[in-house]
């Protein structure tokens, strides 16, 4: 399995991924510039954390045109897995590959803590290693991470188990907790916390394992429905 | 556009216009009839009006940064470069540096905090360094009025604005909150990078005919001779000149430092220097550069980009627009450079030449604008050897060791760590990325920050401390004891300390009292860093710290780092099992002479400060770096402001232990706040052998326990409460206030 | 060429973090009188005319770019400027 | 009780990173008519009369916190909005 991790200027993440992908998973990983416009290479395509284009606008909003962003629609069109982490969830909403949006953190500041997270869904591929509501430790770094969305959107994504993973103690505001979403179709999954930063024991947390191993296990194929 | 039409050289010299920039009239005289042999013309005066700066020139500063310990064996760069350079094995370098933007932090805040932060991010990667590591130490008045509370907000927004934008991780500093601050807050960053001996740049312009390429943000009218108002005395009557407020960029510096760090890494032979454009931008970049290789230098400021149209030469020189770096690079590779910075989507554009003999030249329009000799610029400007005078605040101290009277130890406990300066800091450093990067094995909230070096087994601790009122008592100890404690810090992390950085932030040294306070510190700092083998090699001086003729605390930021050889070494604060044995390493004496508990108790710091002993210090640093290399040690924590009793509550909130201990000490003492000590848990089956290596010099006080139960019974009373509503009280008090 | 000056707001559900924090500062400085504060976006652009009619211009930047729909409105102003 | 909206923008000289990632984003989208963009804060305050002069009231907010005047300028509208 080959992952694509596309750097938009500004990313500050991207470098993180891939070494938690080859250094700790051994795994393949390649960083991709944000004009490449074929992905079809690769199995899976992350999309890294930081702050595309300064993030001046508003997170994601400028990033979701950057060329490669056409090829990673096509690539979720494909029903290829794609994941974004903290501003690659950002980006994901914008582009609308995501629903709901992401705004300014509850307590209007940047947060970066450690946070109690629970996993509400492991019938997706990027979960099948957690347990049903396992309590997982996960950092979280950012300033806009309090997710919104409507009260039908919230009412879809409850009835199609499309809320992945919750916050246990609410740190930003976000509508019904909401942490982590997947799409519909199972394959687009985006998150505000870090789990590239959670995947060695010396950086105080190994949780963000099961992410990637679960990619690995089940190489791109949808996890059927219990 | 030209408000004032620049002015004649005649007429410069008969209005004395020169004054306003900050040229003396007897630097102007110098000007005239040393240097130049004739009068200046306005863009001449200009250039040297920001290069004789005190921020450029270190010309008040000079004679005392001298004292300074620069050598050891481990320096490969001292002071003089955009930051010193430390060899930390296997090829491998470490670089810092601490830069201060107290005065534009006071004008704006969150712009005058992110551009500081800008500023040293770039000291350090045009070293050919990648940065790993930030740091903020910063000082406040008392947090009660709602503009301290304004900047206090605004500064740390910066800060974190800046940093988590680029994708630095900022790991440590620390927070003080003291009246003498009110006015003028101290707002100093530290940025730490890592390279591999063979990338290591200088900023220098060799080789007549090759080029120099100006790159990064385009030049417009901010901060115009920024040096020389960082340099003058804060007066509210001054408020209305200040020239415009920069405003940082840190996506440009991202992409700019991405850029370089490309050009350094895979265009070495043809890159001849580096150098970024701080104080007095353009003209201190490029004269610096020439200097120090001994070059002249050619420029056509028309090349130079430019965000605003009608710019003089004296805006286009002194402008100190952020995110912009100076390179000399071989004449012909040229395309080479400008396709690297093409992809990233910057501006390089070659804007001048190295020439032959010493001279620095500007043209403009076509015309000579500037003509004058290099070396004048970077290297003459005039030193000044100020008076001292002892103040007559340290004549006029009592001997008498303030005794705090205790009627109820654990109220005053309550009371102590609800002090701003006692607090968590939580609130702040929670607001910065400190994970980015994935290297960061010690967040802020620890003795020191760590971060590992990837691919290795080594991993390196940062910290920057001060203590200010120290140094109001007595500025030599003052100053031994900042470089002690920044050392404490590193050792109870498990390092050995390897250099440090420093910003002097002091009052007017014009006044003999205050430049008394800067030599005289800068002594004690001098002699510690030979003892502990921590050369100096970068700093900063910011002086003039004062608001309507009231000078700050003499306030030497000291920013240390230092080397964790083997990644288990790695210690923290907190308490990490329950049944472990609790020792103090050191012995505590009736202290109290400029001590929290005297500022809580008397609403302020009085009295000639309590003894202190180098050697002591560094006998119990090594001993304790030896237990933790050997394995001995759970945790340690050095004991600073707030006393025994502070630090022994603080390794109980990380992983909520319990203790129970007793001491023959009076519960007053748990306050003082004697140096050279740290509060050490081992566990049940090392105890023996550490306290074989530890006796005579550390005591056992007890064990932790699981309860939720902070109990101590000293010779008169007994601290008790609960370590969980303890914590409440600690970090909840500076949200509470800031709000 | 033309003056555009778009304002970009939250919508009415939703709250704005942002201009909470004003207004507990406001409320801090003494300004009791302050019932709410709202934060949003200001832009001013300036651009020359296109083949396309401006306004349908304007709204489909804003659509795509200047404003989030999900959770922001916006309206705006156009001035014709004179030729220098 | 009053309506005010504040328009707060950098002043000349003073560089403005966010107007110019949304200008070039804009270029970037084919609107290569845009000459320039700024971007600056708009708030809608709402506040009932208190016993100075409203504008007075206003200017010392911005003054003092919704705007830096040593970077930023202000201007603002005031409505009195109709009692319910
Ligand atoms: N401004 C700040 N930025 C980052 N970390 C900070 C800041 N202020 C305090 N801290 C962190 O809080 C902890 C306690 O700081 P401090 O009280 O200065 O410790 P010490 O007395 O041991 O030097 C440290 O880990 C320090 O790095
Ligand atoms: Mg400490």
């Amino acid at each position: 399995m080959i992952f694509a991790v596309p750097v938009f200027p500004g990313s500050n993440c991207d470098h993180d991924m891939v070494n938690a992908l080859r250094d700790v998973l051994h795994a393949q990983a390649e960083l991709v510039p944000a004009t490449t416009s074929d992905l079809s290479t690769y199995d899976a395509v992350i999309l890294p954390g930081g702050f595309s284009y300064g993030d001046y606008l508003r997170s994601g909003a400028i990033a979701r045109f950057a060329p490669v962003m056409t090829a990673v629609q096509a690539f979720a069109a494909a029903g290829k897995p794609v994941m974004g982490i903290c501003n690659g969830f950002q980006i994901l909403t914008e582009a609308g590959l995501l629903p709901g949006a992401l705004q300014a953190n509850r307590s209007a500041k940047f947060i970066c803590q450690t946070s109690e997270l629970i996993v509400r869904n492991t019938q997706t591929q990027f979960t099948t290693t957690y347990t049903e509501n396992q309590h997982i430790q996960l950092p979280i770094a950012h300033g806009e991470g309090n997710y919104y969305c409507d009260a039908a959107t919230l009412a879809e994504l409850q009835a199609h188990h499309q809320i992945v993973f919750e916050y246990a103690d609410n740190p930003n505001g976000s509508v019904a907790n909401i942490a982590g979403i997947i799409n519909r179709a199972g394959n687009v999954l985006g998150m505000m916390p870090h789990p590239e930063r959670a995947v060695e024991a010396i950086l105080g947390s190994i949780d963000g394992l099961g992410l990637f191993n679960s990619l690995l296990t089940n190489q791109g194929q949808e996890v059927t429905h219990a | 556009m030209l408000k004032n039409p620049e002015l004649s050289p005649e007429a410069l010299r008969d209005t004395q216009a020169y004054r306003d920039w900050g040229l003396t009239d007897a630097e102007y005289q110098l000007l005239t009839d040393e240097v130049l042999g004739r009068l200046p013309n306005y863009t001449e005066a200009g250039l040297f009006s920001g290069m004789w700066s005190e921020h450029c020139s270190y010309k008040n500063s000079k004679p005392v940064l001298k004292k300074f310990w620069t050598q050891g064996e481990q320096v490969l760069e001292g002071p003089g470069e955009g930051a010193g350079i430390i060899d930390i094995g296997d090829g491998q370098a470490v670089v810092f540096k601490a830069e201060s933007h107290n005065h534009p932090s006071a004008v704006e805040p969150y712009e005058g905090a992110a551009t500081g932060v800008g500023g040293i991010i770039r000291d350090i990667f045009s070293m050919g360094a990648r940065p790993i590591a930030l740091l903020d130490s910063l000082r406040f008045g008392e947090p009660d009025d709602t503009h301290t509370k304004y900047l206090i907000s605004q500064v740390v927004a910066g800060i974190g604005g800046y940093g988590n934008c680029i994708g630095i991780p900022t790991i440590g500093g620390d927070t003080v909150f003291d009246a003498s601050y009110q006015k003028n807050p101290l707002v100093n960053a530290m940025c730490v990078g890592i390279l591999d001996q063979a990338d290591i740049q200088k900023g220098q312009a060799t080789g007549i005919g090759n080029s120099v390429i100006y790159v990064g943000a385009k030049t417009g009218r901010d901060g115009i001779n920024g040096a020389s108002f960082a340099s003058a005395e804060f007066n509210d009557a001054k408020a209305s000149q200040r020239s415009a407020v920069q405003v940082g960029d840190p996506f440009m510096e991202k992409l700019l430092m991405e850029a370089c760090l490309e050009v350094i890494r895979d265009h070495r032979d043809v890159l001849i220097g580096i150098q970024d454009m701080g104080a007095a931008g353009l003209v201190s970049s490029s004269a610096e550069m020439a200097s120090k290789a001994g070059s002249g230098l050619e420029l056509n400021l028309d090349l130079v980009p430019q965000r605003e149209s009608g710019m003089t030469p004296f805006e286009l020189m002194l402008s100190e627009s952020q995110e912009r770096m100076l390179l000399c690079v071989k004449a012909g590779a040229e395309d080479e450079i400008y396709a690297v910075f093409e992809k990233y989507g910057l501006d390089a554009v070659t804007i001048g030449k190295v020439t032959a003999g010493h001279q620095y030249q500007l043209f403009h329009h076509q015309e000579l604008v500037a003509d004058v000799p290099v070396d004048a610029l970077a290297t003459k400007a005039p030193v000044y050897q100020r008076e001292k005078k002892r103040p007559t605040r340290l004549n006029k101290q009592s001997h008498h060791q303030f005794m705090p009277r205790l009627v109820d130890a654990t109220g005053t406990l309550k009371k102590m760590l609800q002090q701003p300066t006692i607090a968590s800091k939580k609130a702040i450093f929670e607001t910065y990325d400190s994970q980015v990067q994935t290297n960061t094995v010690v967040k802020p909230g620890s003795d020191a920050g760590v971060i590992r070096i990837r691919h290795t087994d080594k991993a390196l601790a940062v910290t920057t401390d001060v203590n200010g009122r120290y140094l109001y008592l007595n500025p030599r100890v003052g100053g031994e004891i900042a470089v002690a404690e920044a050392a404490r810090n590193i050792v109870a992390s498990g390092g050995l300390p390897l250099g440090i950085t420093d910003c002097l932030n002091y009052g007017n040294p014009e006044k003999p009292e205050q430049f008394y306070d800067l030599d005289e510190s800068a002594q004690g700092i001098a002699r510690a860093c030979q003892l502990f083998n921590t050369p100096v090699i970068s700093g900063n001086v910011s002086l003039n710290n004062e608001s309507n003729g009231e000078a700050i605390y003499p306030t030497p930021m000291i920013g240390m780092v230092g080397l964790i050889k083997h990644q288990r070494d790695i210690t923290t604060q907190d308490f990490k099992h329950a049944g472990d044995a609790v020792y103090v390493l050191g012995n505590t004496g009736a202290d109290f002479n400029g001590s929290e508990i005297q500022k809580m108790l008397t609403g302020k710091i009085s009295g000639e400060l309590f003894d202190f002993d180098l050697v002591t210090e560094n006998q119990n640093q090594r001993l304790l770096l030896r237990a933790i290399q050997k394995g001995l040690v759970a945790s340690a924590h050095d004991v600073s402001e707030g006393g025994l009793i502070t630090t022994i509550a603080e390794s109980c909130f990380g992983q909520g232990f319990g203790v129970k201990l007793t001491s023959d000490l009076p519960s007053m003492n748990f306050f003082a706040e004697t140096q050279s000590r740290f509060v050490i848990s081992v566990t049940p089956d090392k105890q023996a052998a550490f306290a074989n290596l530890m006796e005579p010099y550390a005591t056992y006080l007890g064990t932790t326990t699981a309860d939720d139960r902070l109990f101590i019974q000293t010779a008169d009373q007994a601290f008790d409460i609960k370590v969980s509503f303890a914590q409440r009280l600690w970090e909840g008090a500076l949200p509470c206030l800031l709000k | 060429m033309y003056l555009v000056k778009v304002y970009v707001t939250y919508k009415e559900s939703i709250l704005d973090p942002k201009g909470e924090a004003v207004n507990d500062a406001l409320h801090r400085l003494g300004y009791t009188n302050v019932q709410s504060v709202e934060l949003g976006k200001y832009f001013e652009l300036r651009l020359t005319a296109s083949s396309r009619p401006i306004e349908a211009e304007v709204d489909e930047m804003c659509d795509r770019l200047l404003a989030n729909v999900n959770m922001e409105t916006y309206r705006y102003d156009i001035t014709e400027l004179e030729a220098l």
